[in-house]
């Protein structure tokens, strides 16, 4: 067993502690810093296995802008609210046996497959390096690149749409 | 020219002036279109079945309006079709229909809705003439909800009145469930043939390979239809009720023409029938208990619509006892002269009611005969026709039903018959019970009603003229005969050959008694017997004499036949069973709706549950099952 | 042994862990952190895959999903400060006034 | 790549667009307020002309190899999603006067027709976001409606979820098959292996999700009833059209078999049966709309049980004659100053009398709704039912077509309560609108071709 793999088990528990400390945890500051520790420990997991330029965007994209935007809010918002005294809803039971029932399901289909074990950092032909994986990104699938910024116009011009029209009903 | 699409357009275009005009240009214009299209579409017909005679007796005319759609490899036209059988129904409908529309120019006159009543007129007739012309089932069903909807427009025609609406509905929902059978039935042809004209299907069956369906199956669905449209049990709870609407529109809609359309259809895919037995059994069955116990609802009934309907409902029933014994020709003859007898004894109620002014119970009526003699006098001859006296329309009609009842080897049974001639004999006896207590017996009019009476006018006089004077001769026209080419008679049993004829005495004997009955019963009113009887009941056991006839009768047939048919059928049956039924489940789906509506909580979190409940179980079952 | 199958594992129970988190957690920023959780499943579900069959094409449909959880971010949130602030309350189990 | 190719085979997506740039350069030049609806009206009828013209010359062409291409019949459904969204841009003009709400709409149709030629994964996975996104803004923008945001939210989480379970669905495919081609789905569908078939058990829950297929139609009651009527009719046609474009792209015209069958009948089965019951007891028009849709989505999903080309015939089909007939409805919808009110059933009553246009266009539509012949609903159903007939499923069609029988009811009130019962003094006056009408009459005019000429859409697959 090497170091390496060890590490992908260490983070790989990190991970999941995170999600699991997500939904145990009261106060949606602690729920976001769980998050952002689950998803750095992918990230790691991510360099790790050598696909490193999902890695550096998974830290970049996710933990650097979207998790700063949460926190942000989550801070904007820091008022006294039930929801924090009693963090679960009535569907706490049923919830966790459905979830871990999805778990079950989704885990029997993926067992049955055995499929061949990956050795980390020694996968074949495509390279997860930032310049080999942009260039090939951008010969493939330039249209989707376009694509996705017509989605975040989209997205940004929803947002403006949605703040007027809230500080209309206000006003 | 395409004189076939002419003359299913003709009424549309009356729909669509009067409909969308109407309310514009008056009356006068309102009557000429509404009145005017049916008869020209009569007379395109009338050039039709010239056209049709010339072409000889087993010939057909074929007329494709368009190519409808076409699905994969296979085209779907709007055809129509016209062979004989096509003739009779198509001249009956724009016949009767033409007649019935002249008569509400006089019946609808000070209605303020008078333009949108012509208009659902003529859309029912479009309606119902793409149903008989139609060549294929499916036209034919575009037809068949038409006319339904525009029943359901029509009997809500006063839609002031809840009652009214609520029956527009009941037909609606009652209808719904025997269309169910209809498209099943239609599907499953369609699938099993890979066609939906209703001459091929017929050819489909007849053929040396029998298709990959059953004939029994698809048989009994398309009668579920058919009862739904033709009020059979159990789906007749729909028609009394739907005699809410306008007296002309029970007339034309359920009475002489779409109330046949089951009986047509099972006329037309007689192929299917004559290879199905069992479906051919429950046609006959069902079709003669429906005669009889519609019969036996009509003795004690009081509202003069009322005893109409039943009595429709009954005939019906014979008809489909006809179309079981598989003597198709004859069913439609019967369709044919009920539809002069009905429409005139319906118009004739219609003017009875004008002239008091609203009022339907005959328990109220009396000694009408000599205020409004013209309406007295046809009444008569078409109930003289109804109760089978010879030599009127109906006995003809009538005594063959009952003769194939019996002596068909398709089916036939005494038990057939003896039920069939009870109800015969009811039929007689209830309907000189109206005649007595409507227009013979001393007045019991309240003094207001009374004063009102009038004769009504002639657009309506004269039209219950010329349907009396049809229903007085038209069982002159051997009908069964006329169409044998295409629908064949059945054979008869070998020992019965020799006894048609006393049969037609046992006929004529059967309605003559039932006359004599009601006569005998009612010609004094209403409370002979009755009242009598329960104050002196000692006495007049000890007299005897007729007293004692009286009794017997009350005991033996009233009685008995009161309680049936007020107990069982119309309580245990109707109330509790069918009308149980449909209101069990509008209140079943209305809990159900709530139900549902509670699982809608409003909670989100609750809504992600469902959603991952489905994808639990989805994966699941396809895992356990793959 | 950092196997296909481990990590699959990881990434069925991650997601599971999202989904329960979105059904039982009252908070309405929690349950949109728990969204981005599920997303965060898939992704490594896509990675895992995409080294397994050594194919391109699941790294680069990580990329889109980065792009759309940031954009599904950027509409939810707005959503949440105006419910928020018509309610004054984060807790979904108040949001019901549309039922039945 | 031939640079002609990509600008003639995406056209209507160029024009809308070019659509969305126009508006948000007036946006932010801050141009005058009505602009908006001008210049969105242009876009999607340059659109639509753009792709039935794509259509009638049988153009083929796949400018990005794998992830896109058009064919006739995906122009066909582009021009269908494009054509039905122009009358509700119609309807829009009086409530949304903002180039904000164009430019989402426009976003949201985008995507909706990337669905319909996309050829991977990854271009389906956009389009979908891409139409959805934009309409959980679009559900809060209803101003008259204090529970708009409510309504947002839902629809926003549940769509949440279904993106998440799409792309483990997506994720399952693409380890099976190391592609991220469409075709990988229907090669998947004829598998036994269980790792496909739980990738297609997860992209199929998906887009029940989308489409508001019982269980998972939580969200869609509740948002069509806090959207404002513009919306909840672009929700209830374009988008359950693009839902259902997108699963049509997916099968192609593979067979399905056990036991994914159960679960693609047994669910849209539930679903007819819970939608028309559940509308029973509505008292808000737009949450029995609702719970039609979900209904009407049954029959559409059980069109995919049949296979080869009947399906697409179906499926467009019963998508077009649903989507007209909806439109119509709202189109003619009287609408008063007080949404909730008017929002009521019973302010329908005895609209006959004072509206009988509007009357009768409604009572069309409904009828239409209920399947009824001669009504194009009908051949709709029909299409549908004999598709499942000639698969060789006769229980499941017998138990759909008894299950669609129970949906006339509701769809009688409505008629009922315009023809039969008598106007009530306190209604809202909603006079008629020019705009609406011409969205009616834009709509009744296919409808009527349809009725009488329904093989001028059918013919051309």
């Amino acid at each position: 067993m090497t170091i390496d793999q060890l590490l992908v088990y260490f983070f790989g528990a990190c991970a999941m502690l995170g999600g699991v400390l997500m939904l145990v945890a009261r106060h949606p500051m602690r729920v976001a810093l769980a998050l952002i520790s689950c998803m750095l420990s992918l990230a790691g997991i991510y360099a790790m296995l050598g696909v490193h330029v999902v890695a550096v965007f998974q830290v970049l994209i996710y933990v650097g802008a979207v998790m700063v935007f949460m926190v942000y809010v989550i801070m904007l918002l820091d008022v006294r609210d039930p929801s924090f005294v009693r963090r679960y809803s009535r569907m706490l039971l049923p919830g966790v046996v459905l979830g871990a029932l999805l778990a079950g399901a989704l885990g029997v289909s993926a067992v049955r497959l055995g499929a061949p074990a990956i050795q980390p950092g020694a996968s074949a032909a495509p390279s997860y390096l930032v310049q080999p994986f942009s260039v090939e990104f951008l010969r493939e699938y330039w249209l989707h690149f376009e694509l996705t910024s017509v989605l975040l116009v989209a997205a940004v011009v929803a947002a403006i749409a949605i703040i007027r029209t809230g500080r209309r009903s206000d006003g | 020219m395409k004189l076939l699409t002419v003359i299913v357009l003709l009424p549309l275009a009356g729909f669509l002036l009067n409909g969308l005009l109407g309310r514009r240009l008056g009356r006068t214009f309102v009557s000429i279109v509404g009145c005017g299209l049916p008869i020209l579409a009569f007379l395109a017909t009338l050039k039709a079945v010239l056209l049709l005679q010339a072409a000889g007796p087993d010939a057909a005319l074929l007329e494709v309006a368009y190519r409808w759609a076409s699905f994969g490899d296979q085209g779907f036209d709007v055809a129509f079709y016209f062979d004989r059988l096509t003739a009779v129904m198509t001249l009956i409908i724009t016949g009767v229909g033409s007649l019935i529309h002249v008569y509400s120019t006089g019946y609808m006159k000070d209605d303020p809705g008078y333009a949108r009543y012509f208009a659902y007129l003529n859309l029912f007739l479009f309606f119902m003439l793409t149903l008989v012309l139609g060549r294929s089932l499916l036209v034919c069903f575009v037809g068949w909800e038409g006319v339904g909807l525009a029943s359901y427009l029509l009997i809500g025609f006063w839609f002031e009145d809840p009652a009214k609406a609520a029956a527009g509905k009941k037909a609606f929902i009652t209808n719904r469930v025997g269309d169910a059978g209809f498209l099943l039935g239609l599907f499953l042809l369609y699938w099993a043939l890979g066609t939906v004209n209703m001459d091929e299907i017929n050819a489909a069956f007849a053929a040396p390979v029998a298709p990959a369906v059953s004939a029994s199956l698809v048989g009994v669905l398309l009668f579920i239809g058919a009862t739904g449209k033709s009020a059979q049990i159990p789906l007749h709870v729909w028609l009394p009720d739907a005699m809410a609407g306008p007296t002309p529109v029970s007339a034309l809609i359920h009475a002489a023409t779409m109330v046949t359309a089951g009986v047509y259809l099972v006329a037309r895919l007689h192929g299917i029938y004559e290879h199905a037995p069992e479906a051919s059994q429950v046609v006959a069955v069902i079709g003669v208990l429906t005669a009889f116990f519609a019969a036996t609802i009509a003795l004690v009934q009081t509202d003069i619509k009322k005893v109409l309907a039943y009595s429709t409902v009954s005939q019906l029933g014979l008809m489909f006892l006809a179309l079981g014994v598989g003597a198709y020709g004859v069913a439609v003859f019967h369709v044919y002269t009920h539809a002069f007898f009905k429409a005139c004894l319906f118009l004739g109620a219609g003017s009875v009611i004008h002239a008091l002014g609203g009022e339907q119970d005959i328990r109220k009526m009396g000694g009408l005969w000599r205020r409004i003699p013209l309406t007295f006098g046809t009444f008569a001859v078409a109930t003289a026709a109804i109760a089978g006296i010879p030599p009127l329309a109906g006995f003809f009609s009538k005594d063959e039903i009952l003769w194939f009842a019996l002596a068909s080897q398709h089916g036939g049974s005494a038990a057939l018959w003896v039920l069939g001639s009870a109800a015969s004999l009811l039929t007689s006896f209830y309907m000189f019970r109206l005649l007595w207590l409507t227009f013979l017996t001393p007045s019991r009019m309240s003094h207001d009603t009374e004063h009102h009476v009038h004769e009504s006018p002639f657009s309506m006089t004269g039209v219950l003229i010329v349907l009396a004077a049809l229903s007085a001769i038209g069982g002159f026209f051997e009908l069964p005969h006329f169409l044998e080419p295409l629908l064949p008679i059945p054979a008869v049993a070998g020992s019965l050959e020799h006894y048609e004829h006393t049969f037609v005495f046992v006929a004529v004997a059967v309605a003559l008694l039932g006359l004599a009955a009601a006569t005998f019963m009612y010609r004094r009113g209403l409370a002979r017997g009755e009242a009598l009887a329960a104050r002196f009941p000692r006495l007049h056991r000890i007299l005897g004499g007729k007293y004692y006839i009286d009794e017997l009768y009350e005991a033996v047939l009233y009685r008995p036949l009161h309680w049936v048919s007020d107990r069982v059928f119309l309580g245990l049956g109707d109330r509790l069973l069918i009308d149980g039924s449909l209101h069990g489940l509008a209140a079943l789906t209305r809990r159900a709706s709530g139900r549902l509506s509670r699982v809608q909580t409003g909670q989100l979190q609750w809504y992600v549950a469902m959603a991952v409940i489905g994808v639990v179980g989805c994966l699941v079952w396809v895992w356990r099952h793959g | 042994m950092a196997d296909t199958q481990l990590l699959l594992g990881l990434s069925f129970v991650l997601f599971a862990l999202g989904l329960v988190g979105v059904m039982v957690r009252r908070n309405a920023l929690v349950m949109l952190m728990c969204m981005e959780l599920m997303l965060n499943a898939v992704i490594l579900a896509l990675v895992t895959f995409s080294l397994e069959t050594a194919t391109l094409s699941g790294a680069v449909l990580v990329f889109l999903i980065f792009v759309v959880a940031a954009a599904e971010i950027a509409i939810a949130i707005p959503i949440v400060l105006q419910l928020s602030r018509q309610r004054s309350s984060l807790d979904v189990e108040g949001y019901d006034r549309l039922q039945g | 790549m031939n640079w002609y190719d990509v600008v003639k085979a995406m056209l209507p997506e160029h024009l809308l667009l070019a659509g969305m740039v126009i508006l948000l350069t007036l946006e932010i030049l801050r141009g005058r307020p009505r602009d908006g609806f001008v210049v969105a009206f242009l876009a999607l009828a340059a659109a639509a002309a753009a792709a039935l013209t794509l259509h009638m010359e049988g153009y083929t062409g796949a400018p990005f190899s794998g992830h896109f291409s058009v064919g006739p019949d995906a122009s066909l459904a582009k021009f269908a999603l494009i054509a039905l969204a122009l009358p509700v841009v119609l309807i829009s003009r009086d409530d949304f006067a903002e180039t904000r709400y164009y430019v989402l709409l426009l976003a949201s149709l985008y995507g909706a027709c990337l669905l319909v030629s996309s050829d991977s994964l990854p271009t389906l996975f956009l389009g979908l976001e891409l139409m959805s996104m934009p309409v959980y803004a679009l559900v809060l923008l209803a101003q008259l409606r204090a529970d708009s945001a409510e309504a947002a939210l839902k629809y926003l989480v549940l769509g949440g979820t279904a993106t998440a379970t799409f792309l483990m669905g997506v994720a399952l495919l693409y380890g099976w098959s190391g592609s991220m081609s469409t075709a990988v789905f229907a090669a998947a569908l004829g598998s036994s292996d269980t790792l496909p078939v739980a990738g297609v058990v997860l992209v199929v829950a998906s887009l029940f999700l989308k489409a508001a297929i019982v269980p998972f139609h939580g969200w869609a009651p509740d948002a069509y009833e806090g959207a404002s009527v513009p919306v909840t009719a672009f929700m209830a046609t374009i988008i359950k059209a693009g839902v259902l474009f997108a699963a049509l792209r997916l099968f192609e015209t593979a067979p399905v078999t056990r036991p994914l069958v159960d679960v693609l009948a047994v669910l849209p089965l539930v679903s007819m049966i819970w939608g028309n019951v559940a509308a029973i007891r509505q008292t808000s028009f737009r949450r029995m709309i609702a719970y039609s849709s979900i209904a009407h989505a049954g029959y559409l999903f059980y069109a995919l049980l049949g296979a080869g080309p009947g399906r697409a015939q179906a499926v467009v089909f019963y998508v077009v004659v649903y989507g007209i007939m909806n439109v119509l409805a709202f189109a003619v919808l009287p609408r008063g100053t007080d949404d909730e009110r008017s929002d009521r059933l019973e302010s329908l009553q005895g609209l006959y009398q004072r509206r009988p246009f509007a009357a009768i266009m409604l009572g069309i539509a409904m009828l239409s709704l209920a399947g009824l012949p001669p009504m194009p609903g009908f051949v709709a159903k029909f299409l549908v039912f004999r598709n499942v007939l000639a698969a060789g499923y006769t229980g499941y069609a017998v138990l759909g077509l008894v299950a669609s029988y129970l949906g006339i009811y509701f769809y009688l009130r409505v008629i009922q309560y315009m023809f039969m019962n008598p106007a009530t003094a306190d209604q809202p006056a909603g006079h008629p609108r020019r705009l609406a009408l011409a969205a009616s009459l834009l709509c009744l005019a296919p409808a009527i071709v349809l009725t009488f000429f329904p093989g001028w859409l059918l013919d051309r697959f």
